[in-house]
């Protein structure tokens, strides 16, 4: 390594892995123990998969006693006599297989694959950098979420079960034991999502520092990817609200444990302040959710569609204008929450006015596929599913944010309904897309495309089953988070309608062990992958796949966007950004110099 | 199997304008729905690959971005201003939307049932022909009600979905709801919130009279309720009195313990 | 390395006793108002509360050496600020029923 | 890795022109921002909603004892950037006594607090419920004990560090050229210091 060293304050900071040097860490600390970025982005992609499992069969058994309620499931048994007896899940169970469903699809699929999955992967690579900022500090992240899954998870096993209070814990439901019948889970809920916590901030204080301060030379701020720009700012959100939200769990924490009574109202405690501060959390937290996903779409959008991504500059700002309006809508969580109503008609207007830089993303998308050259590989197939899917979880939100029409739609299937277009129509499409388009540069093979295209098909086909029908469901007044629908006489006419959504879901289910065996299969027999299977700009694909440690062999200059697809008067229909302008190139580049 | 997307048919006065904000809303967001969605697979097949066709090169048109972030702004801020009338009717009950005859009700809502206070025939509260109803909610027709709505252990929401009514019961609060029946009917009310394991089955009925029937009703309670309580008043009034203003002044308050394995029953 | 003497110059600059002695002042000052002084209760608060921000200026200015980073950073530094105000007075949230 | 070479620079690049390790401590320290703006915003909210269960300044809490251990650290955050004035110049000496005073002034700060904290608990000053028995009410305890104990722990955490960088110090591991250590231990150092000023305002004397 390199000891340089240089007067203080002056522009950072690399040190180049030589090249050629041979690669002579141990097994442990090439896989185990790694400070790679690739390794530890592989890590975290492993580990949110298995979550995204675990979250998915906990939704299977939501449906199954949503679909069949009160039937046993085939095999359910094994679940235990505090919690299914004879297959047949009881109430309490229910609302711990919700909460536990939310919180791990949330928390510990989602957000680490975008997060820690494609931070991880992209950022180095996508800047020009060896490896990230704090490569320990990457590598403590990785290794700070690995415990809070695992106490997570433990929480099942503990007497009273796991937390059963819903993802949002609400107080003083999740503070009193002797109201939620949870006794240890719900603690243990608090303890995992504060360690957690600790995990994500390690991220983005390293993402930070990053992306602000180890692009290659060249690389401007407005030449970055969009992935880097939506990762970056989703970076700020998570440095600024997960605090909010540990802040949040402790005082919880004291409440169940230490006897205090910061929620508790008997002794002056005050419900909503929690409803205030897992908001102030929760409504960046979603954006921290779906920011990410549209930097991946665009990224694959454009490459997709060989054509240079429509309006840059409008969709960075986007990004950032949505990032910043998401810290003052919160409040439209709690339009029925006892807030003051004039705060609720506050809220409100800003929550709309989101609607206005999501629109322009959305447009620009259209925009980007208009007139290009569409190649309809895998990952522009879920890209395309994105935009399809996140427009109707989005138009749902409007009719969310428009206070009197809430009244009714609050707390029904039809919030259940956006949550899933945004987040899986949403988030889950656009991460499918980047493991798809990313698999071959970090495992060095090619997924099957014509299982992923059975998989995506499938998969687009059941998940509209699943979900479309739940918008119905609200609409006619069908509450989330009911054990048995039935037990309302205006819900028994409904029944028909969850079975069909519980058939689908078991079929949508089933379509993901495609996409497991595709995975698994593909990492040890897939097609060996070139360097630049999507004939794609950015740094990343210059490289071998996967990258050797330590990345590029010098560091590259940048000379352009990463989105200069299809420029006239080239003869590829591409042009990677550390390509120096040659002579014809400069002049049909037109305003893409070279670096200053 | 029902795939429209009508909500039921209103039965409170402002139900019917917000559901009038409802379809406008469906309205809007369907056409620019399809418009999206259409463009969406027109652009896939019409410009799909084709041996020995380019992309065209651009970076985009700033003119129609201007025209799709100024359209979407105004069609929002419509939204919001007609939205906004209608919910400070709806929600704002303290602040001279309820008329004065309003009937008053007050509401506690607790693991897993609603108690309602009924004021009996002088009309008002805290008096001591006061009694209480569990789970059920008579109303007369076409005379608004006033509810005075708090919990007494965890948060609930009170659910009337015919009448277009929802609200949070909190704990330590008391939070005043508002609505008028414009139909004589049986009709659910639900909890929204989850509260805890019997959630789904802490629902009740409302049934809304004919105003003579109602009085009628209330006149047969009341007498019945002084015949087996006499002094019902204090049991529902006091207690959430103190528990909304002041804070308990003498000892530990433990919060009053439920037990947790009950209903263990299945439907 | 032409950079590095301006910066050493730069840093000899703040006389960091000069600035204890203010932060011993203004803590003096501030157990007065609070103690000594009979003004009502919304003054009391709002200059301790002003006496309180000045000396963290003092402290973020010369401590953490802000008056001499580049403006980016004191920009990147400052920006977050608005949201700590926010989430500190959700009690006006809660506050105006 | 070197402190070197997190410090130096091999080749300009785009960037901050703040080397990585203090960009970095500067972003942590921007989340600790709103981990205290979380806990402040909880104590006001409940302060304003039951203004009686605060007992008077001075009637429970030693206001005099507490003032006396903001002098301390105050005194603390003047040896501590008095340390990295030393080092700055590559005065290795300096560096290695102001260290070791603001250890000392340190460990003296949680020292007081712990006593307080023993003096509190005997007068029936306890967080929760059983508040009752002192003046004021549970939610005075409650936050008192929340947001004092999350800076005493950060002291407590932050003395742990200046340990190990005096270790490190007394190992000759910085120089003039290579002190990002001893900058980012002080930056931690003072934000704790500014946290505390902030607290002492609105926990006693407000
Ligand atoms: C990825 C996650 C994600 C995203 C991106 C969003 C995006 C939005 N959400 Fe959603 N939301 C959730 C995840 C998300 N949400 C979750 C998990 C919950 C439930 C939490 C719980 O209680 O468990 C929730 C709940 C929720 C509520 C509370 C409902 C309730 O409980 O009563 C509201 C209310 O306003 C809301 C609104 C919105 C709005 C307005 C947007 C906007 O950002 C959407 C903007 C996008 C568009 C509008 C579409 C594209 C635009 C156009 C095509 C242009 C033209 C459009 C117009 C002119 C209208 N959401
Ligand atoms: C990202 C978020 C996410 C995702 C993907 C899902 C996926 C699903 N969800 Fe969930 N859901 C939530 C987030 C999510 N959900 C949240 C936040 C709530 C609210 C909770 C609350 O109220 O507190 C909720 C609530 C919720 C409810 C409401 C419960 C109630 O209110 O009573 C229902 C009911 O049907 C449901 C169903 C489903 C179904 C059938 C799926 C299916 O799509 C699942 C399909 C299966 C999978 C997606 C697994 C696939 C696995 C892989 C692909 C991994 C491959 C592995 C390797 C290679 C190792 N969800
Ligand atoms: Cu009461 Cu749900
Ligand atoms: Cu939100």
């Amino acid at each position: 390594m390199s000891t340089v060293s240089v007067e203080v304050g002056h522009p950072s900071v690399q040190h180049w892995a030589e090249p050629g040097h041979p690669d002579d860490r141990s097994f442990l600390r090439k896989y185990v123990f790694s400070t790679d970025h690739k390794v530890i982005g592989c890590q975290f992609l492993i580990l949110s998969l298995v979550f995204l499992l675990i979250g998915g069969t906990l939704a299977m058994l939501i449906r199954w006693q949503l679909g069949w309620p009160g039937t046993a499931i085939p095999g359910g048994g094994i679940l235990g006599e505090a919690k299914a007896p004879g297959g047949i899940i009881l109430p309490e169970f229910y609302n711990s297989l919700v909460t536990m469903h939310g919180t791990f699809m949330i928390f510990f699929a989602i957000m680490p694959l975008l997060v820690g999955v494609f931070g991880n992967w992209l950022i180095p690579l996508h800047i020009g950098a060896a490896d990230m900022a704090f490569p320990r500090l990457n590598m403590a992240s990785f290794w700070t979420a690995v415990p809070a899954g695992l106490i997570m998870i433990a929480s099942f096993f503990v007497t009273g079960g796991a937390a059963a209070a819903g993802w949002t814990a609400y107080a003083p439901l999740s503070a009193v034991p002797e109201y939620s019948g949870v006794y240890l889970g719900q603690e243990l809920w608090c303890i995992s999502l504060i360690v957690l916590g600790f995990s994500s901030l390690m991220g983005a204080v390293n993402y930070i520092t990053t992306i602000v301060n180890m692009r290659a030379p060249g690389m401007k701020w407005m030449r970055l990817p969009l992935p880097i720009w939506a990762l970056f700012i989703t970076a700020i959100l998570v440095l600024l609200a997960i605090p909010v939200l540990t802040g949040a769990l402790i005082l919880l924490l004291f409440d169940q444990t230490l006897g205090t009574t910061f929620f508790l109202p008997p002794d002056g405690g005050q419900p909503l302040m929690w409803q205030h501060l897992f908001w102030y959390f929760g409504h960046p937290e979603v954006y921290i959710l779906i920011l990410p996903a549209m930097g991946l779409v665009s990224e694959v959008l454009s490459n997709g569609a060989r054509k240079p991504i429509f309006g840059y500059k409008f969709m960075v700002w986007a990004i950032v204008a949505i990032a910043f309006l998401g810290w003052i809508v919160w409040g439209h969580h709690m339009f029925q929450s006892g807030m003051n109503p004039y705060l609720g008609a506050t809220f409100m207007t800003s929550t709309m006015i989101i609607a206005v830089p999501s629109a322009i993303k959305v447009f620009n998308w259209l925009g980007t596929i208009y007139k290009g050259d569409i190649h309809f590989h895998v990952p522009m197939l879920n890209a395309l599913a994105f935009v399809a899917m996140f427009v109707i979880g989005g138009l749902s939100g409007v009719f969310m944010a428009s206070t009197p029409v809430d009244i009714f739609i609050h707390d029904t299937y039809f919030i259940v309904a956006h949550i899933h277009y945004v987040l899986f129509g949403g988030s889950l499409f656009a991460i499918f897309a980047g493991i798809y388009f990313w698999f071959p540069k970090f495992f060095g093979r090619m997924m099957n495309p014509t299982l992923g295209k059975i998989h995506f098909l499938l998969t687009f086909v059941f998940y509209n089953l699943v979900f479309f029908p739940m918008h119905n469901l609200g609409l006619d007044g069908m509450m989330r988070r009911i054990y048995d629908p039935n037990q309302y006489e205006y819900m028994v006419p409904l029944q028909p309608m969850n079975t069909l959504i519980s058939v689908a879901a078991l079929l949508l289910g089933a379509a993901q062990l495609i996409f497991v065996v595709n995975f698994v299969w593909s990492l040890w027999r897939g097609e060996k992958a070139p360097p630049n299977p999507w004939n794609a700009n950015s740094l990343e694909w210059t490289l071998p796949s996967p990258p050797p440690h330590g990345n590029f062999v010098a560091m590259p200059t940048v000379y352009r966007g990463p989105y200069e697809y299809s420029v006239p008067g080239r003869e590829a229909d591409f042009w990677p950004q550390d390509e120096p302008p040659a002579e014809a190139g400069r002049r049909s580049a037109g305003r893409e110099g070279v670096p200053a | 199997m029902n795939w429209n997307w009508l909500l039921p048919e209103p039965v409170s006065t402002f139900g019917s304008e917000i559901d009038s904000i409802y379809y406008l809303i469906l309205v809007i967001t369907a056409v620019i729905f399809v418009i999206v969605e259409v463009a969406l697979v027109v652009f896939m097949v019409k410009y799909r690959h084709r041996e020995g066709r380019r992309a065209e090169y651009s970076h985009g048109n700033t003119k129609l971005e201007v025209v799709w972030t100024v359209v979407p702004f105004i069609l929002v801020m419509v939204i919001a201003w007609m939205s906004m009338r209608v919910w400070i009717e709806a929600k704002v009950a303290d602040r001279g939307h309820v008329s004065e005859d309003a009937l008053p009700l007050r509401v506690a809502a607790k693991q897993f049932e609603w108690n309602v206070t009924y004021p009996g025939l002088d009309g008002e509260l805290d008096t001591a022909d006061d009694f209480v109803k569990r789970n059920q909610l008579h109303l007369p027709v076409g005379r608004a009600v006033r509810i005075d709505l708090t919990s007494e252990d965890v948060i609930h929401s009170f659910f009337l979905p015919d009448f277009r009514v929802k609200q949070d019961a909190v704990p330590g609060m008391v939070i005043p709801v508002w609505f008028q029946p414009t139909a004589v009917g049986e009709y659910p009310l639900g909890c929204a919130e989850l509260c805890g394991l019997g959630h789904y089955r802490m629902r009740g009925s409302v049934t809304v009279h004919e105003v003579e029937a109602f009085d009628a009703w209330m006149l047969q309670e009341g007498q019945d309720a002084a015949v087996e309580t006499p002094a019902p008043a204090d049991t529902a009034g006091v207690d959430l009195e103190a528990a909304s203003t002041a804070p308990a002044p003498e000892g530990n308050h433990p919060p009053s313990h439920q037990p947790a394995s009950e209903g263990k029953e299945r439907a | 390395m032409a950079d590095e003497s301006v910066r050493a110059v730069e840093r000899k600059g703040p006389n960091y006793y000069l600035v204890w002695l203010y932060l011993l002042i203004l803590t003096v000052a501030e157990v007065g108002v609070a103690f000594v002084s009979q003004l009502p209760e919304t003054w009391l608060i709002l200059i301790l509360l002003f006496l309180a921000l000045w000396k963290a200026a003092l402290v973020a200015m010369y401590y953490m050496h802000l008056k001499f980073e580049p403006p980016r950073l004191v920009v990147m530094v400052l920006a977050p600020i608005p949201l700590a105000i926010l989430i500190t007075f959700t009690v006006v949230m809660m506050e105006i029923r | 890795m070197s402190q070197a070479a997190t410090m130096g620079a091999a080749r300009p690049m785009e960037g901050m022109r703040v080397y990585n390790l203090k960009l970095g401590m500067w972003v942590f320290l921007l989340s600790e921002v709103m981990f205290f703006s979380s806990l402040i915003g909880a104590y006001i909210i409940l302060r304003f909603a039951h203004p009686e269960q605060w007992a008077e300044p001075n009637q429970v809490l030693n206001v005099p004892l507490t003032g006396f251990n903001t002098f301390m650290l105050i005194c603390s955050s003047v040896t501590m950037v008095k340390a990295f004035a030393a080092i700055e110049h590559g005065d290795q000496a300096g560096l290695r006594k102001w260290l070791i005073a603001t250890i000392f002034l340190g460990a003296a700060f949680v020292g007081i607090q712990v006593y307080e904290y023993i003096k509190l608990v005997e007068h029936g000053f306890v967080p929760g419920a059983a508040n009752y028995a002192a003046e004021g009410g549970p939610l005075y305890g409650s936050t008192f004990y929340t947001m004092t104990g999350f800076h005493g722990a950060h002291v407590t955490l932050g003395v742990l560090a200046l340990i190990f960088t005096t270790v490190k110090a007394f190992r000759g591991k910085y120089s003039a050229q290579d002190y990002g250590g001893v900058e980012i231990m002080g930056l931690y150092w003072h934000f704790v210091d500014l946290v505390w000023i902030i607290l002492f305002t609105i926990v006693y004397l407000i």
